[in-house]
């Protein structure tokens, strides 16, 4: 456990603060790293551009600049907006991604909660921002807002589907659903009897991190599943009518949601803390864990945004139907796949 | 002034008319979704209304005017000279090109022919006009349908056609560059290399579009059977250009009515039609199109024949009484000028055809039944300039 | 194609034509064409060699026009509706500030209207034009309408596209069109009064201002008026 | 050889521009415009410059000009003879020479249409004021924009066009 390595001694209530600060500062943490190197700068890069360069050293204090700008606006609310359900659906959004940093591994003992259902409780709860986008799209009382929520609604179900149902495979391979198991799965596995790389599921479960990467793209409303936002017809869907810190919630919410996607999509195949030739089991590990977790989180990110800038979005009835038609039954295969082989090898 | 009270009156009485057009559209059945004036998918202020049965378009009218400038008025009031300041702003992507059929037709009233070197020169910028219109095309089309990238690449590789049209005409948008019996001015030294260097550059935006956009399976399925015009219903609208052309109508003035003044049959080009006339084969037609015109450009620029770039034309120009039609194939489509002298200074009465008014009357026929997502393809695959429509 | 002459009378007879040297064989096939198909709708016509034919037709004939060009004539391409206000501007050129004051108080008398190609006996006559994309070949309709009652069958039942063009129309010289159910404001606002095309619809932007250019060089004082013009006269 | 996916292929295009744009000898296809500026060219229509010397107050550039933006105001006064011995001539004193900036249309006619050759492009484009008002520029300002009037270029060959010079 984390108060291993301060090697004192903490009360519960003081463990649990401790815990829900680092959540607290992670968030908008992370949000930004992957604004800035992403959106800003890597976007900037393929478009022959250098992105900001005014804010901070080379602009990289651009999109900490921007969000002190949100925070100093006037908070509009549409007159005949629900006042309630439309304050509250930000914080929806931004609780569902909250919790999902509960159970991602930076180490050995580096977890907020090493829940014994880890993966489980993270889809679960990430299903929880369907609830906050459909109520944002309701409540603005926008036509365009009403739109964009019913498409992130019914995009978000349907690729709800094929995210679990690529995390399966992974499972069975591993046997558990508790994060940490899955990474000690991946660390103690062997590759064709070689056991020094030991087995990141990337390998083994490449139709299912194929699945995985196309969910949480659409999970993300990001090009091409960004039919929901998209700003050429419905001007940014469920959130149109959001400005200053509640936008910003959005904002935090869709990028930290990217981090931890990025996170689970890292720990799942890519071995998570796990870096060859360090001894999981030693102290070294929770130090250089957090790194590797960091590089490959990164690798995935670069990945999600690469496919973000470069194609065009579908339609909606486009996505719905790669969902069900072709991603739901080709992840039923895989399951089917890898849980014969699971039983005969 | 009594005018002045009068127009306030019609602007509280045109609000209330919006107001009217509003409570019609919300009292029908079903939803209606204003888009614009200020709507990200319609570059200029067109507004939109959609009447929808779920996601499904039941009924979609453009509604312009918001950027109405009365150009047919305001020409009666200039002289020849003056009205092609004007006339650049009409589409203003391709602005010269907007000159050059008001000028012919000047030209033709008074008889006058520029000399051979200003024709071809005055092709070359025809020429670049039309890039630098379709260029932005091609990356607004991206935009559209939600891949960004590429329109930064058009932007970007657009700004070489635009240096060059600056470079000669000393206008990046408004060149004001072509007169009545020939040019204002030559062109300067090193222009002709730096602008094969610019189509070079032009070819490979092409090539990058083809694999960015027009070979991505996504924006195939977004584009394919998408907005389908027949062929019998674009001529009826009058449809013009690239869009008259994806319905398999194997029409381009440049090649087929070349008004006298452009030197087109110097160069050996090809006119692209496709069969299909959906959004996919609107787009490919002007693909190829801007793939021909860095062809068209390359031959001009190596034939340009020496000379004098200006005919003899009195210093004050007065036209001669007659009525003349000339249109060309500009990049939005056909463009023409039918102009009224009364032997004076001015126009007696200018009528401007522009090509996106009757491409996009097309709209209300073509989006019945189909999609939200789809009437952004298609307008943005029909290619409107707001200038263009509203004059 | 070349450009062979202009003729610069405005009004030609069909008759007139021959008289000219050059001849153009294509427009007169089609014009004989059109005659034969519209028949006595066919008012008066004139050919430009080489470059564009007009045919004056009746108004009542004006639908015809259309079904026939399009169904019968294979001039299956609509390019263009409007008007033309063969109205002498009553402000000129708006542009001789002082002139123009004067021409305000002239303009109870209005000069006599001299129509184009093709004659013309009213103030407002349509304009249309249709191209054949087969034959690379085209014709400008015009039809009279009296002052009394402007109105016009619509082209909508044939041209698709003529709906637009015929709401501007209405709009800008209060041409109305029968059959045409859509005639709304195209550009202008709901209620705006007027038709800003016509001749007689003042251009508001060059009267609120005066003319710059009207200003002259002050001269010597004491100077004569003989010294006024010398620099300006190059204009 | 199999077809390469379109979507694979649209990849590579992004790869390809975001290595070209990090290279040193690639470099983004933008410039930090205040820091940097990009050179317009020597025919740019930026702003209009007046070389009050050799202008004549004829009114052409006033009265041809589209927008009405020119205001000229002058007086007739006696110079000094040209040879020594001769009469005082009689010129125009130019008292206001001011353009509009707010109404220009940079169509570039009185430019054209000066006979005297008083009146020059100049590439310059950064004069955008806080207020429309000082857009109104009078001689004096128009005067300095002289200095950046650059050469005439030459042109390119087989022109028959005269080169001309800029008076300095």
């Amino acid at each position: 456990m984390s108060e291993l390595i301060f090697a004192i001694e903490l009360a519960y209530w003081q463990q649990t603060l401790i815990k829900v600060l680092v959540a607290a500062v992670l968030i908008p943490t992370t949000a930004l790293i992957l604004g800035i190197v992403f959106l800003f700068k890597m976007m900037s890069w393929m478009q022959s551009r250098m992105g900001p360069q005014e804010a901070g050293p080379r602009g990289l204090l651009q999109l900490a600049a921007d969000g002190l700008k949100f925070l100093q606006k006037e908070d509009i609310i549409p007159d005949r907006a629900d006042r309630f359900v439309f304050k509250a659906a930000p914080v929806v959004v931004l609780a569902s991604t909250f919790l999902t940093y509960v159970i991602l591994p930076a180490g050995p003992d580096l977890i907020i909660e090493n829940l014994p259902t880890g993966i489980f409780f993270a889809m679960a709860v990430s299903s929880l921002s369907v609830v906050g986008v459909l109520m944002a799209g309701w409540s603005s009382s926008n036509k365009y807002a009403l739109m964009g929520g019913l498409r992130a609604g019914g995009q978000l179900i349907a690729y709800e589907l094929p995210l679990i149902l690529a995390v399966m495979g992974v499972v069975i391979q591993a046997g558990s659903l508790s994060m940490q198991d899955i990474v000690w799965a991946q660390a103690d596995g062997s590759m064709f009897g070689f056991g020094g790389l030991g087995l990141p599921f990337v390998i083994t479960q490449i139709v299912a991190f194929f699945i995985f990467m196309v969910a949480i793209q659409a999970e993300l409303t990001q090009p091409p599943f960004d039919m929901p936002v998209a700003e050429s017809e419905v001007v940014g869907g469920f959130h149109v009518e959001y400005t200053g810190f509640r936008f910003l919630f959005f904002f935090l919410g869709e990028f930290a949601t990217a981090f931890a996607f990025a996170a689970i999509a890292a720990t799942l195949f890519l071995g998570g803390w796990w870096v060859p030739g360090i001894d999981p089991n030693s102290a070294l590990a929770n130090i250089v864990g957090p790194i590797a977790l960091f590089v490959k989180i990164m690798v995935v990110a670069f990945l999600i945004f690469w496919f973000r800038f470069t194609y065009p979005r579908f339609r909606e009835d486009q996505l719905q139907r790669f969902a069900w038609k072709y991603l739901i039954p080709l992840a039923l295969a895989n399951i089917t796949i890898t849980g014969i082989l699971v039983v005969v090898l | 002034m009594t005018v002045t009270d009068s127009q306030k009156m019609a602007y509280v009485a045109a609000q209330a008319a919006d107001a009217r057009v509003n409570l019609q559209f919300e009292t029908e059945d079903g939803m209606t979704l204003n888009m614009g004036p200020q709507h990200p998918a319609t570059h200029g202020t067109l507004r939109i209304v959609a009447q929808l049965d779920g996601e499904q378009v039941v009924r979609c009218e453009p509604i312009p005017g918001y950027m109405h400038r009365g150009y047919e008025k305001l020409c009666e009031v200039r002289t020849y000279p003056q009205v092609t300041t004007l006339i650049n702003r009409i589409d203003w992507l391709g602005s010269f090109a907007n000159e050059v059929p008001f000028i012919l037709a000047a030209e033709k009233l008074m008889d006058v022919e520029a000399p051979p070197r200003a024709q071809v020169i005055r092709t070359i910028l025809f020429e670049l006009s039309r890039l630098g219109n379709i260029s932005l095309f091609l990356g607004d089309l991206g935009i559209q349908l939600g891949g960004i990238t590429i329109g930064f690449y058009a932007f970007r590789d657009r700004e070489f056609v635009l240096n060059q049209i600056e470079a000669a005409t000393g206008g990046r948008f408004h060149p004001n560059f072509d007169r009545i019996g020939g040019l204002k001015d030559d062109l300067p030294k090193g222009w002709i290399a730096e602008t094969h260097r610019a189509m070079d550059r032009m070819r490979r935006l092409c090539d990058e579009f083809e694999e960015l956009v027009l070979g991505n399976e996504i924006f195939q399925a977004r584009t394919r059977g998408i907005g389908v015009i027949p062929a019998d219903i674009a001529t009826s609208y009058g449809m013009s250009g690239a869009n008259l052309r994806a319905t398999g109508v194997d029409w381009d003035l440049r090649r087929d009515a070349c008004p006298p003044g452009l030197s087109y049959d110097l160069a050996d080009w090809k006119v692209w039609t496709h069969p299909d006339g959906d959004s996919y084969a609107r787009t490919w037609v002007r693909l190829q199109e801007v793939r021909e015109s860095t062809h068209i450009v390359d031959q001009l620029l190596d034939s340009i024949p020496a000379g004098p770039i200006m005919a003899k034309v009195p210093r004050i120009i007065k036209v001669p009484e007659g009525e003349a039609w000339v249109a060309t194939e500009n990049p939005l489509g056909e463009m023409g000028y039918y102009v009224v002298s009364k032997g004076d200074l001015v126009p007696f009465r200018v009528k401007i055809r522009s090509a996106s008014f009757n491409n996009i009357s097309v709209v209300p026929w073509v989006t019945r039944g189909v999609f939200v997502p789809d009437v952004i393809t298609i307008m943005a695959s029909l290619y409107f300039i707001l200038g263009d429509i509203d004059r | 194609m070349i450009r062979l002459s202009s003729a610069d009378t405005p009004t030609t007879d069909a008759a007139d034509e021959a008289v000219e040297t050059v001849t153009d064989e294509r427009r007169e096939a089609l014009l004989a064409r059109i005659t034969e198909v519209l028949g006595d709708a066919v008012v008066q016509s004139h050919i430009r060699p080489g470059d564009d034919l007009w045919v004056r037709v009746t108004r009542e004939a004006w639908a015809d026009v259309a079904d026939a060009s399009r169904n019968r004539l294979g001039l299956r391409f609509f390019d263009f509706l409007s008007a033309i206000d063969w109205l002498p501007s009553p402000f000129g050129r708006d542009m001789d500030a002082q002139e123009d004051l004067d021409a305000d108080a002239a303009a109870a008398e209005p000069a006599p209207i001299v129509t184009g190609y093709a004659g013309g006996d009213t103030r407002f006559q349509l304009l249309a034009r249709v191209f054949d994309v087969d034959e690379h070949i085209g014709v400008t309709f015009k039809a009279d309408l009296p002052d009394e009652d402007l109105s016009a069958p619509t082209w909508t039942r044939t041209f698709l596209g003529a709906e637009w063009h015929e709401r501007e129309t209405w709009e800008m010289f209060g041409i109305s069109f029968t059959g045409n159910a859509n005639l709304a404001h195209l550009y202008l606002p709901g209620a705006f009064e007027g038709n800003p095309l016509r001749k007689d619809f003042p251009l508001l932007a060059r009267r609120v201002k005066p003319w710059p250019g009207i200003v002259d060089v002050e001269p010597m004082p004491g100077a004569g008026d003989e010294g006024d013009s010398d620099e300006g006269g190059a204009s | 050889m199999p077809k390469v996916p379109g979507m694979v292929k649209g990849l590579g295009v992004t790869f390809r521009t975001m290595v070209e744009t990090l290279k040193p000898s690639g470099g983004p296809a933008t410039v930090q415009y205040p820091h940097e500026k990009e050179e317009p060219s020597p025919r740019a229509r930026g702003v209009i410059a007046l070389h009050e010397e050799n202008c004549t107050a004829c009114m052409l550039c006033s009265r041809e000009c589209p927008d009405w933006c020119i205001y000229i105001e002058a007086h007739k006064t006696l110079a000094p003879p040209r040879r020594a011995g001769g009469k005082p001539r009689q010129v125009n004193q130019l008292d206001r020479f001011a353009i509009d900036y707010s109404l220009c249309m940079y169509c570039g006619i009185c430019v054209e249409v000066c006979p005297f050759e008083a009146l020059f492009w100049s590439p310059e484009y950064e004069f955008s004021e806080v207020s429309i008002a000082d857009l109104l520029h009078e001689k004096e300002r128009l005067g300095e924009w002289m200095e950046t009037v650059p050469d005439f270029e030459p042109y390119e060959a087989g022109s028959e066009a005269k080169g001309k010079k800029v008076p300095r």
